[in-house]
């Protein structure tokens, strides 16, 4: 129905995926209902374990967006000091890079 | 010879000047006059290539009788829109840095740098 | 802050003007009118129409003219002009649809326009469509002129309530 | 019949007209206003899907603006077409169609987006503006031609991104918008007066029989493809593109990913079918490639550290252009070589024509998306969210959809294209694959991090009262989906009928100058 893509290398199917996902999704919801049947909704078993302490407020409880993958961040610190100077905000400076760049290209396509 | 390609240096001329403006100016309005000076030259650029010698405007018309050489109008054309979106854009340009200066309180370029990073 | 509206100039340039910005207009009419067979065009009338305007400021002073402008009448210019110059062109199309956009239709050749008809414009639709550009570019550049004129008096006395900023902070 | 012939002409005129029109008649109510650009941006796409298949059946559509019938190209006499001409082959079509179905969702979007600002007479007016630019770059067969369109799509886009005058931002965006794009403006306008100058020719068709590969075509190919790849955000020269793209509203950012896709179109056109063979230099296709590199992992590698979530997305298209720029390049390098063409440089092509087809669509699902999180949170800040998922579920899956074929997840439309890239590129050098998987995954990790932190985690207090967004803000996202769907459920369909076609028209330099020259050489 959904028909084959081929390349030299492999084929690519989205009706095959979609059998992929939909057995997966089937597997998953068998496992789910093995579970255990004395889960009531509304009781304490709904709270969060936080070590038997009181939860906090969701702002100091979530990670924030600017705090996600600061490890990366810190690794390759000297890669984005360049990255980040790259990006002055500075309107001349990015009309400066245009005519770098021309230049550039110019200079590899006429030598 | 070199009176014949004057007009192509002018063009030069004008041009670098203009991107020099843009490059190394920091006041906003006068960045604005410069990406005018590039508009203009680009402009003399078209009409001069459009120039022949000896042609007659294209106009029917306005021909003597018996008239064969005239210029090719595209030019022409070609410049007088270049003129109409260089005035639209330059209008616009404008009202922007006036609503730049009314927000930052500056014409330096170099201030208007919120967006970073 | 100082009040930095502009303030009327003297009686002789003012009666002066009164009289020169309708000759202006005058004479931006006839660049328009003539453009298709002569130097100059829509845009460039419309350019010596909208002077008026300027002149205007200039020397009546900022109070008579805002009180004397109607900005509604530029706006309907502007986008009746515009409005006309693409409908002359889709009339290019016809009613049976063959011809194309932007086609010529009002042409007389040039050897029959005499005998023909001798009121009309030798170049057709050009003449029409430099006339609809004439009235956009005037009611286009006037409401430039007006526009910027408001925006450089930089929180002077709202006499009308222009320079209000309206927009986003408006929830 | 004979309006078929004029689907070209209309596809400009309608926008164009409706455009005019438009404040006129939002002086009569607010509602006809939006009744007006709703009917006439589903017209346009009408018609633009109606060319699309007129394309695919009957070939190569020309239409002669201003002439007596609509396909005298060459009036008798004349060895060069004198009037403005309009070609559509199925490359510019499919291109158009993704821009069609771009403006359509930004303009129902649109309608309860910026409801509640002033001067929406002139907002809508821009909007049909842009579009008709945006037709008219992808549709134009006349270089001259095509720097008015441009220039009409670069002022409104500046008037657009400034709509929000009062946020110093947005005026900021726009101004530095404005001045690397007017000098790009003079840089494609001299390009033509070189052009003109040296053959004397500024329709493309008859350029492209013209074309010699000397010191003159040469810097025009450069200053084009410099300007033109500032405007689809090449990397050393992107710097506006998050800027205005997060400071735009969101029913414009579609918009102007569509116009930024339209330059790019321009570009294809200039190298592979005006100049094709006669471009010279192994230097134009490789200055591609590494510019496609660089703004692949550049453009990712900004986005992975941002968190306003606009601004992330507008830096994600910088890596997205990388990959078509790639693919275009590596297909450049294969052109004039028939089995390096069959063996990667079709592929490569297609990859990067499908993949420009799926980012319109999926970034500007993703856009919006943005922009009703910014509806209901008034913020664009990720840190400021939380928990949105359970009020707004129909936002949240949408943009999930956006996101897994953003990220190349398999079974989404972005996958295939991505997928045809890796392979046909991996001939040219392993490293360029490399590259492209790399920024795969980064841009799979931050999209992680958007919708972790915007739609999971637990709720908090600000937002008890928020609502999911009104239905014709859905209706514009849903646009978009289903295109994303279609084009992942039928991808072989979508590869044979669509994209396979406008490839091969791409590079067929010598059918796209005899369909306005005449078949004589």
């Amino acid at each position: 129905m959904f028909g084959s893509i081929f390349s030299g290398a492999g084929f690519w199917d989205a009706g095959a995926w979609i059998l992929a996902f939909l057995s997966a999704g089937g597997a998953a919801l068998f496992i789910r209902r093995m579970g255990r049947s004395d889960y009531k909704k509304g009781t304490d078993q709904d709270e969060i374990y936080y070590s038997g302490n009181v939860v906090p407020d969701a702002e100091i409880f979530t990670v924030p967006a600017s705090s996600a993958y600061w490890g990366f961040r810190e690794a390759l610190k000297s890669y984005y000091s360049h990255l980040t100077a790259l990006h002055c905000g500075i309107a001349t400076e990015y009309v400066g890079w245009f005519v770098f760049t021309a230049a550039l290209i110019l200079t590899f396509v006429l030598v | 010879m070199i009176s014949a390609n004057l007009p192509y240096f002018v063009v030069v001329v004008l041009f670098l000047i203009g991107l020099l403006g843009v490059l190394l100016e920091t006041n906003m309005i006068k960045i604005g006059i410069a990406i005018d000076v590039m508009e203009s030259a680009a402009n003399m650029f078209l009409i001069v290539l459009g120039f022949r010698e000896g042609g007659y405007i294209p106009v029917k018309f306005l021909m003597p009788a018996g008239t064969e050489n005239f210029v090719l109008p595209t030019p022409q054309a070609l410049t007088l829109t270049a003129i109409v979106i260089a005035l639209a854009t330059s209008a616009l340009m404008l009202s922007l840095i006036v609503v730049l200066y009314r927000h930052y309180g500056t014409l330096d370029v170099r201030e208007i740098r919120r967006l970073r990073g | 802050m100082k009040n930095r509206s502009m303030r009327p100039l003297s009686v002789i340039a003012r009666t002066a003007c009164d009289m020169y910005a309708w000759f202006m207009v005058a004479f931006g009419a006839y660049v328009i009118v003539h453009g298709d067979i002569t130097p100059g065009g829509g845009f460039q009338g419309g350019a010596i129409c909208a002077t008026f305007l300027a002149l205007m400021l200039v020397t009546q002073g900022s109070a008579y003219v805002s009180a004397w402008l109607n900005e509604n009448f530029y706006k309907v210019c502007l986008f009746l002009g515009l409005f006309m110059f693409i409908g002359f062109g889709l009339m290019g199309l016809g009613w049976a649809m063959d011809g194309t956009l932007m086609l010529n239709w009002a042409a007389v050749a040039h050897d029959q326009l005499a005998e023909v008809k001798p009121w009309w414009p030798p170049s057709g639709t050009v003449a029409l469509m430099d006339i609809a550009v004439g009235i956009e570019v005037t009611g286009g550049l006037s409401l430039i002129l007006v526009t910027m004129f408001r925006a450089i008096r930089l929180g002077t006395v709202q006499e009308d309530g222009m320079g209000k900023e309206t927009g986003h902070d408006q929830r | 019949m004979k309006l078929m012939n004029h689907l070209p002409a209309l596809t400009l005129a309608l926008p164009l007209l409706a455009a005019f029109a438009t404040p006129l008649i939002a002086a009569v109510s607010a509602k006809a206003r939006n009744r007006w650009v709703t009917c006439v941006s589903a017209l346009v796409t009408l018609v633009v899907f109606a060319l699309l298949h007129r394309v695919l059946v009957h070939g190569t559509q020309i239409y002669v603006m201003g002439a007596p019938s609509w396909n005298i190209s060459l009036p008798s006499g004349f060895a060069i077409p004198v009037r403005i001409i309009l070609e559509v082959d199925a490359f510019n079509a499919l291109a158009a169609c993704a821009a069609a179905l771009a403006q359509l969702a930004g303009t129902i979007y649109g309608l309860k987006f910026v409801k509640k600002f002033t001067g929406l007479e002139f907002y809508s007016a821009l909007f049909l503006l842009l579009t008709a630019g945006t037709m008219g770059m992808i549709l134009t067969g006349d270089l001259f031609n095509f720097f008015v369109f441009l220039e009409i799509s670069s002022v409104a886009s500046f008037g657009l991104i400034a709509f929000w005058r009062d946020r110093p931002e947005s005026v900021e965006a726009s101004y530095k918008y404005m001045l690397v794009s007017q000098l790009a403006a003079q840089l494609v306008l001299i390009g033509l007066a070189f052009i003109y100058g040296r053959y004397g020719v500024l329709n493309m068709a008859a350029f492209s029989r013209a074309v010699q590969p000397d010191l003159i075509s040469k810097v025009v190919l450069v200053f084009i493809l410099v300007a033109l790849g500032m405007k689809c955000g090449a990397f050393p020269m992107h710097m506006w593109m998050p800027d205005s793209y997060a400071e735009a509203p969101a029913s414009v950012t579609v918009m102007l990913v569509a116009t930024s896709q339209a330059s790019l179109v321009v570009l294809c056109r200039f190298c592979f079918s005006l100049y094709g063979t006669a471009i010279g230099s192994a230097a134009v296709p490789w200055a591609l490639i590494v510019m496609g590199c660089l703004s692949m992992f550049g453009g990712v590698s900004m986005a992975v550290v941002q968190h306003e979530v606009k601004r992330l997305m507008g830096y994600h298209s910088v890596s997205q252009v990388g990959y078509m720029l790639t693919a275009f390049g590596v297909g450049l390098l294969a052109l004039g070589d028939a089995a390096a063409m069959n063996d990667y440089g079709l592929a490569a092509v297609s990859g990067g024509l499908y993949h420009m087809i799926n980012y319109i669509l999926y970034k500007g699902l993703l856009f919006l998306c943005a922009g009703a999180l910014y509806y209901v949170a008034g913020s664009r800040d990720l840190d400021k969210m939380g928990g949105l998922a359970r009020r707004m579920p129909v936002t949240s899956v949408l943009f999930l959809i956006a996101a897994a074929a953003i990220s190349g997840l398999p079974p989404f439309n972005g996958f295939v294209s991505k997928w045809m890239i890796y392979e046909s590129v991996y001939a040219v050098h392993p490293i360029l694959m490399v590259v492209a998987l790399v920024s795969s995954v980064l841009t799979l990790a931050s999209f992680v991090k958007v919708y972790q932190t915007a739609f999971l985690g637990p709720e908090r207090s600000q937002f008890a009262a928020v609502r999911e967004v009104p239905k014709s803000m859905i209706a514009g996202m849903a646009v978009l989906a289903a295109a994303i769907l279609v084009l992942s459920l039928f991808p072989s369909w979508t590869v044979n009928t669509l994209v396979r076609p406008a490839a091969e028209a791409l590079v067929d330099k010598a059918s796209y100058g005899a369909a306005v020259m005449g078949g004589a050489l």
